[in-house]
């Protein structure tokens, strides 16, 4: 799948302007995504919702860049995005650390785990590759369970809630959702643009090589290890963030965020938009969020509509929804 | 500790380890011939269960739920060979797991759609009931019969398998898919058949399994992890390496059991995790070339 | 739910007479309240997919049938109560969404609700931090001290403490022996506290302990220990899937052969979901078993309701903290005539209420429900007499503190 | 005598108990053109892993420019200035032509760079352009790689590994699988490429090799079993009966 829905990518590098509307789409996609960030909350049936998406559409969006950029399919990436939302609050609840030294607190704690797991699981290829990211976040879950005097086990973080944020003497009102959405916002735009300037870079182009083809990459001057590696870690990265915010937004942390079925999750909607896109992780979001949301509103068994949809997905569009508009659009 | 309480120890270990072979070994097979990690596994596990209840519940006995449900539940996973995920054998290795991985979802809340999500009881069957004296202590009969027929089922196994053209050619196939293209042997027909085989196998662990754990719609959930610890500590693709690896994390988790017991889904991991970075390809697999 | 109105009487006479009688504001000002007539929302979490289904479904009947009493006498000073009910999956992240969903979108008055402890702090966090009411169904000790304190938050579930209590006091002996197979995670290990601290009390002993994990669907690895510690009485403080495991195995294992099985919640859905035989002679607490109608008019009153409202179902132990939980709030609305959340709070603790299970109030300090805990012992098949049978009443302890951890012990200023 | 490029000196490799090369000693002058022949199976493949750091030998040196590289990482051999190309295509498939070789042309100038944009690093277009017209694909130049046809994939192949702008360039069967008119072209093309630069290349045909290259090597079982002039070669009694009644060797 991730060979598959690369065509978009392949345009990406071209100079600009030679292929007209999607090179233009390329060079105004951070513009594009503030924009529509800030009408999300105005469109979504609640800004709870709203805030979900931005933090999902973040994590899938890291993602995106080991899957669907470097095509490593992770099974371990609920790790990253649980750490990094302990780590915010338990520097906040057990600590009392400022509110933005606890968010760079817990992207440095996701992104070391990152490079640790990373530097585990890159000897090894293919389904193993999956499989050892499985086996080594799930070490993470149980000893999460198990450490409940730092992360309240099973019962989860909590007593870290931030009602007030104060910078440069500015105070907001972080119970407000709207501000709150729009503050959180500020750090997930920070991340697209970095990781459009990371596709963008001459390393982004490294990482489309050895999902192309590694023996390639290799015989053309490339440490791939080395190289996945970096990846790896930028990804756990910005899935680090998403879980700082996660857990700023919800004030607690529960120790689901980092069960493998959270990191099935975010396979899940990373593919359902489209993996090796700038805007599909967060289409796949935004769609599986609110797919659950109005299914479950009228039936219990939303995970039937749900799965079955991902079905449908794999077999018919497994470009997902935004990868199969632009190869429309495209005329392929 | 005493002598007698670690030999009991060791074989509920071993009596363990048999579900999980019958579990792990499906899952096996299937990666070994067609290259599927089938995420779904465990799915169909508890849908073997339910299964198995459902034919006892009908004709008043277990033994034609034990006899027909892994039948039935491994035509159908025929079908969903047939239908699923043969259309994705040329795309990337990724798809048909993630394709299973959306197939579990949907089992499971199938299941609850039909059967609630509750669980229902599960009797062992009177003529197994009870416990046996071993000697060294107390063991339920039927988990002692639970031992014979996995030990039945493996003999039968590897009879098919060195005995018959049909186990020449899984084989064959299993070391080098290619050279069943020289032979001109239709793949198609041999995959359909194993993957019937491989799911066949993990329902007939899921039937045996309920009248020990009751029958719930989350009960695949935790066998498909354990399996898949199983199967990568064995090696993907290795029978011999799925029986040894079932019966060595069976027996890791009840000496844990015995030592620390908290730690007992933990050592789990660990011992994979261990496998996986002294030997990446695990104890009996073939190193992935790419 | 259906709509057939067979005109029956509020439930708690009595209660309501102590609400007017303590408050007396509903009558003052009537008029104001009326005037603006905006419908009451009580938000509803509850886990309606997961492993709690059964229990969530029978939580939202009972609770709609709180409302649904309510609203046929006219709803509260001529407002109409509505409940809003959200499917959490029994998933903190989930539950604290849809809180904040309810809160902010929806503009509940209250939440009532939630069936895991994990859950219930998600929630319980969430509304203290926005000054809502929150009424927790749910057991757990954790709740209850200090650190996670809520003064919006009111305890209408057992926990954990007491229900060992009441347990331990009808089942230990002096002299027994005592083997505990525990849950590793917070919910486990309060049980266990709760029972060894009854078992200090009662002079009985314990042969050992054993954790496992949180989870584990086989337990035939803890049987040979277990069985050769000899204990009298093997307490299994798990809950749920977990418990229904060890008990059937522990079953297998022939333990119920030299130990009496004991269990903190004995659970009324699970005793059908795993069948009499596995559960014969087994004995848990319970917070309510729809047999108290031989002994408790109120229970008998609210058993026809439910009864008439679904289709002659009877209403089960968890499902019952739906109701008792709902009406306790709209009893403490209706006292504070309006739903000012001050007010409503001040209602609440002093709020004597038996709407089905007898006597109940909340402790100031800590805001838990002061109530009876039942001690149940299951029944053989032969002696049930319909589906619903399923349960002996062995014991009722009454409603006391001293069943409680006190006030000081939970960190509260004396 | 020049300096050697590059010297082999007793290389061999196992695999397990198969020696599939054994004490091969060969040196390498600049600017010629030497071809690597055998039978099937002969270790032709293992013999130009082991040149270009795929596979460490199991023994004996590797000297490049006079320097000791045996046992170097394989992603610095094109940093050392030696590139190769595959027998079976082996290209960025869903890379738009042009960026095939912009990312080759790349790794000397940023590998782990994730702050500048690559748009802007002109030369690398420039390098990238020079190399496809150096194989005649300037024209599709956009097309995505996957779509071309199988000799212009080749001649991608071959400009894959000219953008590194190597001393050395080892090819693996350049014309494989292409019909007269590629192969005819193909051959132009290593003539060019000739003039200034070392070429070792493994080939099975024939009259193509004995036209283009100044040295055969003939492995066989191993072993180095002839070496010199193509004329040489033709002649060598060994060879002949090595290659006896295996009529793929002479298509």
């Amino acid at each position: 799948m991730t060979a598959s829905t690369s065509s978009v990518a392949a345009v990406m590098s071209g100079p600009a302007g030679r292929r007209g509307w999607r090179a233009r789409l390329t060079a105004w996609r951070v513009p594009l995504s503030i924009l529509a960030l800030c009408l999300l909350p105005w469109l979504l049936p609640s800004q709870a919702l709203a805030v979900n998406v931005l933090i999902y559409g973040l994590v899938a969006v890291g993602y995106n860049l080991l899957f669907g950029y470097t095509g490593l399919l992770s099974f371990g990436h609920a790790a990253f995005f649980g750490t990094g939302a302990y780590a915010t609050g338990i520097a906040i609840g057990q600590f009392g650390v400022p509110w933005y030294a606890a968010i760079a607190l817990g992207i440095l704690a996701g992104g070391a785990l990152a490079f640790v797991i990373g530097l585990l699981s890159i000897r090894t290829r293919g389904i193993y590759f999956s499989m050892v990211t499985l086996a080594l976040s799930q070490l993470v879950y149980y000893t999460a369970l198990q450490a409940s005097s730092w992360t309240g086990g099973e019962n989860g973080l909590r007593g870290f809630t931030v009602a007030k944020l104060d910078l440069f003497g500015w105070t907001i009102d972080f119970l407000d959702p709207l501000k709150k959405y729009y503050v959180l916002m500020v750090f997930a735009v920070a991340a697209l643009w970095l990781v459009s300037r990371i596709l963008n870079s001459p390393f982004g182009a490294v990482l489309e090589a050895i999902r192309e083809n590694e023996t390639r990459a290799r015989a053309c001057g490339y440490d791939v290890e080395r190289s996945k590696l970096i990846s790896f870690t930028l990804s756990g990265l910005i899935c680090a963030l998403a879980g700082t915010l996660s857990a700023l937004h919800l004030a607690i942390v529960p120790l689901d965020i980092l069960h493998y079925h959270t990191s099935g999750m975010i396979v899940m909607m990373t593919l359902l938009g489209g993996a090796g896109s700038f805007f599909g992780p967060f289409i796949g979001a935004l769609a599986f969020l609110l797919m659950e949301d109005v299914v479950s509103l009228w039936t219990s068994h939303w995970q039937i509509v749900v799965g079955g949809v991902f079905i449908l997905f794999v077999l018919f569009l497994p470009k997902g929804i935004w990868g199969t508009a632009l190869s429309w659009r495209a005329g392929r | 500790m005493d002598a007698e309480l670690i030999a009991m120890q060791l074989f509920s270990g071993v009596a363990l380890g048999a579900i999980l072979i019958m579990v792990a070994l499906g899952l096996s097979i299937i990666f070994g011939m067609l290259g599927v990690v089938n995420f779904a596994h465990g799915a169909l596990f508890m849908v073997g269960a339910y299964a198995g209840l459902w034919v006892a519940s009908l004709t008043g006995s277990f033994w034609w739920g034990l006899l027909i449900a892994p039948v039935a539940i491994g035509a159908f996973g025929m079908l969903i060979e047939r239908f699923l995920i043969r259309p994705l054998y040329k795309r990337s290795v990724d798809d048909p797991l993630l394709l299973t991985f959306g197939l579990g979802y949907v089992l499971v809340e199938a299941v609850r759609i039909i059967f609630g999500s509750d669980g229902i009881p599960f009797q062992t069957p009177p003529e197994l009931s009870g416990v046996a004296d071993l000697g060294i202590g107390f063991f339920p009969i039927y988990r002692l019969f639970v031992v014979a027929v996995v030990a039945v089922i493996l003999l039968l196994l590897w009879l098919g398998l060195e005995k018959t053209k049909f186990g020449l050619i899984v084989r064959a196939g299993a070391k080098d898919p290619q050279i069943m293209r020289v032979l001109g042997i239709d793949i198609s027909k041999v995959w359909l058949l194993v993957f019937g085989l491989g799911i066949g196998l993990t329902a007939l662990g899921g039937v045996l399994a309920a009248p020990m754990r009751n029958v719930n719609p989350e009960m695949g959930s935790l066998v498909l992890a354990e399996a898949f610890v199983v199967t990568v500590i064995g090696g993907m693709g290795s029978l011999v390496g799925a029986i040894v690896a079932g019966l060595l994390v069976g027996v890791a988790i009840s000496m844990t059991a015995l030592f620390a017991p908290e730690m007992a889904t933990i050592v789990m991991f660990a011992l994979m995790a261990l496998v996986l970075l002294v030997r990446p390809h695990g104890l009996f697999g073939k190193p992935v070339r790419g | 739910m259906t709509k057939e109105s067979k005109g029956l009487p509020f439930l708690t006479r009595r209660a309501t007479l102590a609400g007017l009688a303590a408050g007396g504001a509903t009558l003052a000002m009537p008029g104001i309240l009326r005037a603006q007539g905006e419908t009451i929302r009580i938000g509803f979490p509850t886990p309606l997919t997961g492993p709690f289904a059964a229990e969530a479904k029978d939580q939202v009947k009972s609770a709609e049938l709180a409302v649904k009493l309510v609203n046929d006498k006219g709803g509260i000073a001529g407002r109409k109560v509505e409940l809003l009910v959200r499917d959490d999956k029994l998933n903190a992240g989930e539950a604290a969404t849809r809180t904040l969903e309810l809160i902010e979108k929806d503009k509940v008055h209250a939440i009532v609700g939630a069936l895991s402890s994990a859950v219930q702090l998600a929630v319980n966090e969430v509304t203290r931090a926005r000054g809502v009411i929150y009424v927790s169904i749910s057991q757990s000790d954790t709740i209850n001290e200090i650190k996670d304190f809520s003064r919006f938050t009111f305890h209408e579930a057992l926990n954990p403490h007491m229900t060992t209590a009441a347990v331990a006091k009808h089942t230990f002996k002096p002299g027994s022996k005592v083997a505990y197979l525990v849950a590793d995670y917070a919910y486990g290990h309060e049980m266990l506290r709760g029972f060894k601290r009854a078992q200090a009390a009662i002079g009985a002993t314990s042969v050992g302990e054993i954790l496992h994990p949180f989870g584990a669907a086989d337990y035939s690895t803890f049987m040979p220990r277990l069985r050769s510690m000899r204990p009298d009485i093997l307490c299994i403080c798990n809950f749920g899937r977990d418990q229904a495991n060890a008990i059937k195995q522990a079953v297998d294992f022939g333990m119920n052969r030299q130990s009496k099985i004991v269990v903190p919640v004995l659970l009324h859905n699970q005793r059908l979901a795993i069948g009499p035989e596995a559960f014969e002679g087994v004995i848990g607490g319970a917070n309510y078993y729809w047999g108290l109608e031989d002994t408790i008019p109120a229970a008998k009153t609210f058993n026809d309701a439910f009864k008439a409202a679904n289709g002659g179902a009877y209403p089960t132990d968890y499902g019952a903290y739906g109701f008792t939980g709902v009406s306790s709030l709209l009893l403490a609305i209706e006292k504070a005539g309006g739903t000012d959340t001050d007010k409503v709070i001040a209602a609440l603790e002093e709020l004597k209420y038996d709407v089905a299970k007898g006597p109940q109030h909340y402790r100031k300090c800590d805001h838990q429900s002061v109530q009876s805990v039942l001690v149940l012992e299951s029944k053989k098949k032969a002696e049930m007499k319909n589906e619903a049978d399923l349960f002996k009443v062995l014991a009722t302890e009454p409603a006391s503190e001293t069943i409680l951890r006190s006030c000081s012990e939970l960190g509260f200023p004396a | 005598m020049t300096a050697p490029l590059l010297a082999v000196e007793n290389i061999g490799r196992r695999f397990g108990g198969f020696v599939a090369l054994e004490g091969v000693t060969a040196a390498f002058e600049p600017n010629k053109v030497t071809a690597i022949i055998g039978p099937n199976g002969a270790g032709k493949s293992t013999f130009f892993n082991v040149l270009s750091g795929v596979l460490p030998p199991s023994s004996g040196s590797i000297r490049f420019k006079g320097r000791d590289i045996t046992g170097t990482a394989q992603h610095r051999f094109a940093h050392l200035g030696i590139a190769r190309s595959y027998q079976i295509t082996n290209i960025f498939p869903e890379l738009s032509v042009h960026e095939n070789v912009r990312v080759a042309a790349q790794a000397f100038r940023a590998r782990y760079d994730i702050l500048r944009n690559r748009a802007s690093m002109h030369e690398l277009d420039d390098k990238a352009d020079a190399a496809l017209a150096a194989v005649g694909l300037t024209a599709r130049r956009e097309a995505t790689a996957k779509f071309l046809a199988h000799g212009q994939q080749r001649a991608l192949e071959i400009a894959i590994a000219l953008a590194a702008d190597p001393e050395l360039l080892l090819l693996d069967e350049p014309t494989a699988g292409m019909g007269p008119e590629e192969t005819k072209d193909m051959v132009a093309l290593l003539e060019r490429l000739a003039a200034d630069r070392t070429i070792l290349l493994v080939e099975h045909k024939m009259k193509m090799i004995l036209g283009l290259s100044d040295r055969i090597l003939v492995l066989h079982h191993g072993r180095l079993i002839a070496d010199g002039s193509p004329q040489h070669i033709q002649t060598d009694p060994e060879v002949r009966r090595v290659y006896l009644g295996q009529n793929d060797g002479y298509a």
